[in-house]
């Protein structure tokens, strides 16, 4: 019985604010004396496990899958490529990349590593953005600018702590809100592009409405919007924009793999020269905001916190599960809620679109690099730029989506029939490009 | 589950006097649930009643409360018309059957979320949603509780008594 | 209030059995007599309406996918292939089809085209299967061998009507009930194998139980399973076995694409040998069952009369809507009652999955006609069968998936993933088959 007193207790108890927090508080530590039960769950993200495809185990993914030394080879990435974490190693998993130790990397890396607005604020104050709230913005975006170009290791001197409480609400009313600078500028030229977004209402909304200004998913954006959109500030893809690396998603023609195709042929943009065969191809990275954005979950209106910050009973309140990590470790809260069917049921769901996703990946793989190794050959026999151009565009143009899906962090979970149709032209490119190569060679 | 939220530590004692009174209180049979004081405390008696809010006095029955006060249903079915067999000692069997589970369930706090029903409580709901709707599957074989050749209302009714769940 | 008086009494109604029909009763208007309702549905399938993909116009598949004339060169089905249309139709399109008329076809083709069990059940008794009507299936399945194995055109003679109610159900207690013999055998082989069937757990429960006897649908699948089983006996991928031309289905080793592949690669079977290229290729039929158990609907219990057959209102009464149609075209009651989502949002989701996979087709179109021109110009050219075999094998696996995709009726929706897996192996193959031609000839 003392369980039930505890319960109807617990019901009726409010909030109480022990610390005040405010806009400049980075540090969770404080915000966690306030709400304590986000607070123990936001620190398990130290924990590690692991599921088929996925999890928190930081393995090497040039070892589990050695081909991609090969596609990737000439870039930063071919040295070290690790499964994601935890939030809670945001910051030190990119202090340790030998992708830093190695390669020189910008300031920029850190807009999505770390709770880095305030930092952007006092920056941009410094360099003479007009101060008061009302301008937060424009402070943030001229820090960003500053800070962007920073050299990587001077940049995140300025840095504490990885993604904490600030960056994902206001402090003031707990709001949901986003504030990294390179997401509100890519998601305001998507809202002026004519890609359809059935999955983001507000942005169909403020189109009909005439197209006022700029679309503000602050004001804007419906509240389960923003329980998508608070992820989608850092789980997309992005490239760093001219010599001040400014960080920039290529969103302006849409979310669609084509879409950011075409904005990347269109500003001649690569991101390194592939080492064996000297085509200029493109790095994609995490893009789970484009690839849920196509699918059926989305379309529903399920968002990311759905899935990956389900509610869970607190004795007799519920809170939303600040563990965020894979669904799978937490079938119950995250898919039950929706889809009463057993929790085995559901894993084999998952795992077999997974599984089907790995098996055209390992298609796709094996494509790839037989252009790359017929590219490489045709170009040590002496084959002239003109001759390899055909399949080297190609090279480029299966590179992106294979790369795209893989880098994606669900296995094609997030939408299953996209991930396919993708992989398929990705195929079908590389067999392209086989084909292309001059025939005096090898293939 | 490989993950659970803190849970306050029961001591051996109050686990094992909660266990002692289930024993007891399922031997009772139709008194059954968990022991006079959480039966007096939660409002156990009004469990037998026909008002919903018996079943909402137990906070977690408020979701499907909530789910009903906005079904189609609300004006035309309580819960113990869908969930309750209608005769009546198959009602207070089947409450007392019931009731012992949920108040083992509240008491240890054990139970599986979210709550999903039961298959024999499936049947229980078929039979009663062709009881109330007989004429308009007059034609249609329904077969309530037989599993291989039952037609399950709920496969395609599910959020007639809550609404949607997703 | 005239209405209300109408439907008291309809609602009181109970059946009476006007005319008494029984096994051997094919003709649906005495049927009808007795459930009206159904009758007058059932009559509704010489409607004729389209929708992007499917619907009832029985168009001329050749003209508007010109590239499966050369596809299908040297089969029956590169002269004429419509869209299939309403059950009404089914058994005057068999005798009106080109196909028929300009190619010697057996009587074979009659099992799914008409209400064909009683002619069965007496050329099987004539033939000598014992009589009784506990010996039903015995009787069938030698009628079934005498009369596949007569020419079409002798055949046809015997059946007067389309599917009728008999083919559905038992005379006696209206119960859905299977009686095509080529479907009791497939299906039995099918249970007999390791293949996983979540879908229809009457068959894992028959395993679990230790795999006595045969299995038998009409006493072991459930109710739900039923309603998808009565239109898999016919809505299946088939071949004409030996020379006794036994409508078969090659389900001994699974339902999936390439689980058919192995049977018909281990019987040595081919459809026809390409007429530009001399490979021996499969024809894929209508596997809607089969490609339906691997979708998400049959794994959640979803039947095909769920979306195919609905319940619909007739005053106070629902009864199943036997207007096999498209639920395109009657989304309300086919999708609403589980997803309470609006038409117009309905229809747009089932458009974005076959316009995806038509996308994909087309592509596994352009690369299956570049590997057969090659194949043709390297034949012209002289090249020997030995260099052509892997070209050729090649075109086989690849005709295959993209067959089965083209021939399945729900342009991908039946299973999305699955279709697109299927169609990425096919521009796989077929573009390895081009680059399997010798060198020396034009690709
Ligand atoms: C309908 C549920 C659902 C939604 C909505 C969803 N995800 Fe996921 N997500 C999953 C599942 C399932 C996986 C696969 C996990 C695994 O393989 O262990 C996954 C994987 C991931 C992973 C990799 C996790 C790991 O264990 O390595 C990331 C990161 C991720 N999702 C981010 C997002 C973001 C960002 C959004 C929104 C833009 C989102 N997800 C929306 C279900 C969902
Ligand atoms: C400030 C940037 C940022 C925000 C905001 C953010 N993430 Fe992440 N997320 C990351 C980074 C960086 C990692 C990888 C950390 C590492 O590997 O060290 C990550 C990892 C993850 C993982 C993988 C966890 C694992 O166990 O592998 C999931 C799942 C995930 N995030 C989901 C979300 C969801 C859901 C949201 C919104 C509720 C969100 N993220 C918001 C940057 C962010
Ligand atoms: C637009 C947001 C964003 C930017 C900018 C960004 N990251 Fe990340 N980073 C993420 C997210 C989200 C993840 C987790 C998902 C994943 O690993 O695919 C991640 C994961 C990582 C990881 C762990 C997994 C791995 O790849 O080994 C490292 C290390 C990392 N980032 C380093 C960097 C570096 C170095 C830079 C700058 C060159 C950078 N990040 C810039 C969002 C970002
Ligand atoms: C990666 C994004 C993210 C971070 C970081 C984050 N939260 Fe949240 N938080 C959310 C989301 C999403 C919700 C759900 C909000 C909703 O449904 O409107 C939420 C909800 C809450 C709520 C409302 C009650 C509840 O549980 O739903 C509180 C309080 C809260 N968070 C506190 C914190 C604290 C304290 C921290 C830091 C220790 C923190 N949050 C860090 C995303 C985040
Ligand atoms: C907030 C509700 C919600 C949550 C949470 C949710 N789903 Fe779903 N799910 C849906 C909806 C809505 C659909 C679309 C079909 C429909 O309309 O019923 C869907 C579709 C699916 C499908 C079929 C489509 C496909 O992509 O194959 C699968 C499988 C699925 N969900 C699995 C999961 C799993 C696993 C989780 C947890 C990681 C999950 N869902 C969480 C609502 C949800
Ligand atoms: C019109 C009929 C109807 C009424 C009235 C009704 N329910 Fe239900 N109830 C259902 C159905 C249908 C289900 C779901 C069964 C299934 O999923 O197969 C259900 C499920 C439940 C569940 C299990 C949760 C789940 O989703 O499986 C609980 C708990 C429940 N009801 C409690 C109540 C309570 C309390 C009331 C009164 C406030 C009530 N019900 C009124 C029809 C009803
Ligand atoms: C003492 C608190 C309490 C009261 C009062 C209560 N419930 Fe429940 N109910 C629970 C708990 C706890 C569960 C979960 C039990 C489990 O899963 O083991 C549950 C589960 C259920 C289920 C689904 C579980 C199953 O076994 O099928 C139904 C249906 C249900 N309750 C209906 C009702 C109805 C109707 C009433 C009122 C007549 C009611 N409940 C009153 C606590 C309560
Ligand atoms: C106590 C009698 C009763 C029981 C039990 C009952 N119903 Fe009903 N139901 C009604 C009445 C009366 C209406 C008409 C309500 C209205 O139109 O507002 C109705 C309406 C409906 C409707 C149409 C409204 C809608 O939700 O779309 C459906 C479908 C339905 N019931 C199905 C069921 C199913 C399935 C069950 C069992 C889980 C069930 N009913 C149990 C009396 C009952
Ligand atoms: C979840 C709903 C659903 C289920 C279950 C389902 N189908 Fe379909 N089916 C569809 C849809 C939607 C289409 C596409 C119709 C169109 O394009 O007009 C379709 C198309 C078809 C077509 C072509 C119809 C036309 O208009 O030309 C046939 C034949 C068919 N299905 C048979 C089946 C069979 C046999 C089964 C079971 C083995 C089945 N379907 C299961 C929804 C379903
Ligand atoms: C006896 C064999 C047989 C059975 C049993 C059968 N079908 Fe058919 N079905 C056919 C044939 C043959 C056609 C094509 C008729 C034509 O084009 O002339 C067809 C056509 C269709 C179409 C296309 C209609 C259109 O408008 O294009 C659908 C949908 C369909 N069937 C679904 C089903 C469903 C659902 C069932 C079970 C409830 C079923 N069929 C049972 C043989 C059968
Ligand atoms: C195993 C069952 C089965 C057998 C055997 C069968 N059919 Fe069909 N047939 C179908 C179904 C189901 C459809 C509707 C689906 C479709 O057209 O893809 C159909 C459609 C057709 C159509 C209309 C569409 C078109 O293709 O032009 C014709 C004509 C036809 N069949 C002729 C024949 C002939 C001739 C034979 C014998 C050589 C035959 N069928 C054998 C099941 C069968
Ligand atoms: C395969 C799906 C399916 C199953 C199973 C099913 N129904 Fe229905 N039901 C429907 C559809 C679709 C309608 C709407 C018919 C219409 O409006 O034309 C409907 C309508 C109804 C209505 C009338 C709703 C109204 O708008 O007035 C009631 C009541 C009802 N069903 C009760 C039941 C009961 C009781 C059962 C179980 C014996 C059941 N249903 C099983 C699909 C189903
Ligand atoms: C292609 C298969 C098929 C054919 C042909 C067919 N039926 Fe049905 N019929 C069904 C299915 C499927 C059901 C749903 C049965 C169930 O849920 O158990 C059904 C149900 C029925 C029912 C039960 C009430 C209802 O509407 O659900 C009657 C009566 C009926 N059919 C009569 C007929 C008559 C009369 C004919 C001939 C004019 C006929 N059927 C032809 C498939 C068929
Ligand atoms: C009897 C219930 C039922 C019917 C009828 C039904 N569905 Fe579904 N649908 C489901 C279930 C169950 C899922 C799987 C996801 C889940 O668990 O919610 C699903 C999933 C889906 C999905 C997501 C998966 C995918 O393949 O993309 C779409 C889209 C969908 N349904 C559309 C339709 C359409 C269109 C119709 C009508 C032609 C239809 N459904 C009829 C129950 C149904
Ligand atoms: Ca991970
Ligand atoms: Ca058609």
């Amino acid at each position: 019985y003392q369980n039930i007193i505890e319960r109807k207790a617990e019901a009726t108890q409010h909030v109480f604010r022990v610390v005040e927090v405010d806009d400049r508080t980075t540090d969770p530590v404080l915000w966690g004396k306030n709400y304590p039960r986000q607070y123990d769950s936001y620190r398990r993200t130290v924990d590690v496990t692991e599921t088929k495809y996925g999890g928190s185990e930081a393995f090497q993914h040039l070892d589990r899958d050695p081909v991609w030394r090969t596609i990737f080879n000439g870039y930063a990435f071919a040295v070290d490529y690790r499964e994601e974490r935890g939030h809670a190693y945001m910051l030190s998993d990119q202090r340790e990349t030998e992708r830093v130790h190695r390669f020189k990397q910008p300031g920029a890396c850190l807009q999505c590593h770390s709770s880095v607005i305030p930092t952007y604020i006092e920056a941009g104050l410094k360099a003479g953005a007009p101060a008061g709230p009302e301008h937060r913005e424009a402070q943030i975006q001229k820090g960003f600018e500053e800070i962007c170009r920073l050299p990587f290791t001077e940049a995140e001197k300025l840095v504490q702590h990885p993604v904490s409480c600030i960056d994902c609400h206001d402090a003031g009313t707990m709001n949901l809100r986003v504030s990294r600078p390179a997401f509100l500028n890519g998601i305001r030229a998507l809202a002026r592009s004519e890609f359809p977004t059935p999955h983001l209402p507000s942005i169909e909304r403020w189109r009909r409405e005439g197209r006022q200004g700029a679309y503000d998913p602050n004001t804007e954006a419906t509240r389960q919007e923003m329980r998508s959109l608070v992820c989608a500030q850092c789980h997309n893809e992005y490239y760093f924009k001219g010599e001040g690396k400014r960080v920039t998603h290529p969103w302006d023609h849409g979310l669609r793999v084509e879409q950011i195709e075409s904005y990347y042929d269109q500003a001649g943009y690569g991101d390194w020269t592939h080492q064996d065969t000297g085509a200029a191809v493109l790095k994609a990275q995490h893009p789970e905001f484009e690839l849920w954005s196509q699918g059926i979950h989305a379309r529903s209106g399920v968002s990311c916190s759905d899935c990956h910050m389900p509610y869970q009973r607190e004795g007799a309140i519920k809170v939303s599960n600040h563990h965020v990590r894979s669904p799978l470790l937490n079938i119950a809260a995250a898919c039950q809620s929706c889809h009463r069917i057993p929790e085995t049921e559901l894993k084999a769901r998952v795992e077999l679109v997974q599984d089907r996703n790995r098996a055209l990946l390992n298609r796709g793989q094996d494509a790839l690099v037989a252009l790359i190794s017929g590219l490489a050959a045709a170009r040590q026999a002496g084959a002239s730029d003109a001759a390899l151009q055909t399949a080297r565009a190609l090279q480029r143009k299966a590179q992106w989506r294979l790369d795209f899906v893989y880098a994606e962090n669900s296995m094609g979970f997030h939408a299953p029939q996209e991930a396919g149709r993708i992989l398929a032209e990705a195929i079908d490119y590389a067999r392209q490009g086989q084909l292309a190569l001059p025939k005096e060679t090898a293939r | 589950m490989a993950f659970s939220l803190p849970r306050r530590v029961k001591t051996p004692a109050s686990r094992a006097y909660v266990l002692l009174l289930l024993g007891l209180a399922s031997a009772l049979g139709i008194f059954a649930g968990a022991g006079s004081y959480t039966f007096y405390y939660a409002e156990g008696l009004s469990y037998f009643s026909n008002d919903p809010k018996a079943c909402v006095n137990c906070h977690i029955m408020r979701e499907q409360y909530d789910g009903w006060l906005k079904s189609p249903h609300h004006a035309v079915a309580t819960c113990n018309d869908c969930h309750t067999p209608p005769d009546f000692l198959g009602k207070y069997l089947s409450k007392a059957e019931n009731g012992y589970w949920h108040s083992k369930g509240f008491t240890l706090q054990d139970f599986h979320e979210p709550i999903m029903i039961r298959p024999h409580n499936v049947a229980v709901l078929q039979r009663n949603c062709v009881a109330c709707h007989r004429e308009i599957v007059a034609e249609i074989n329904t077969h309530a509780g037989n599993r291989r050749e039952m037609l399950d209302c709920m496969s395609c009714h599910r959020d007639v008594g809550h609404g949607p769940v997703k």
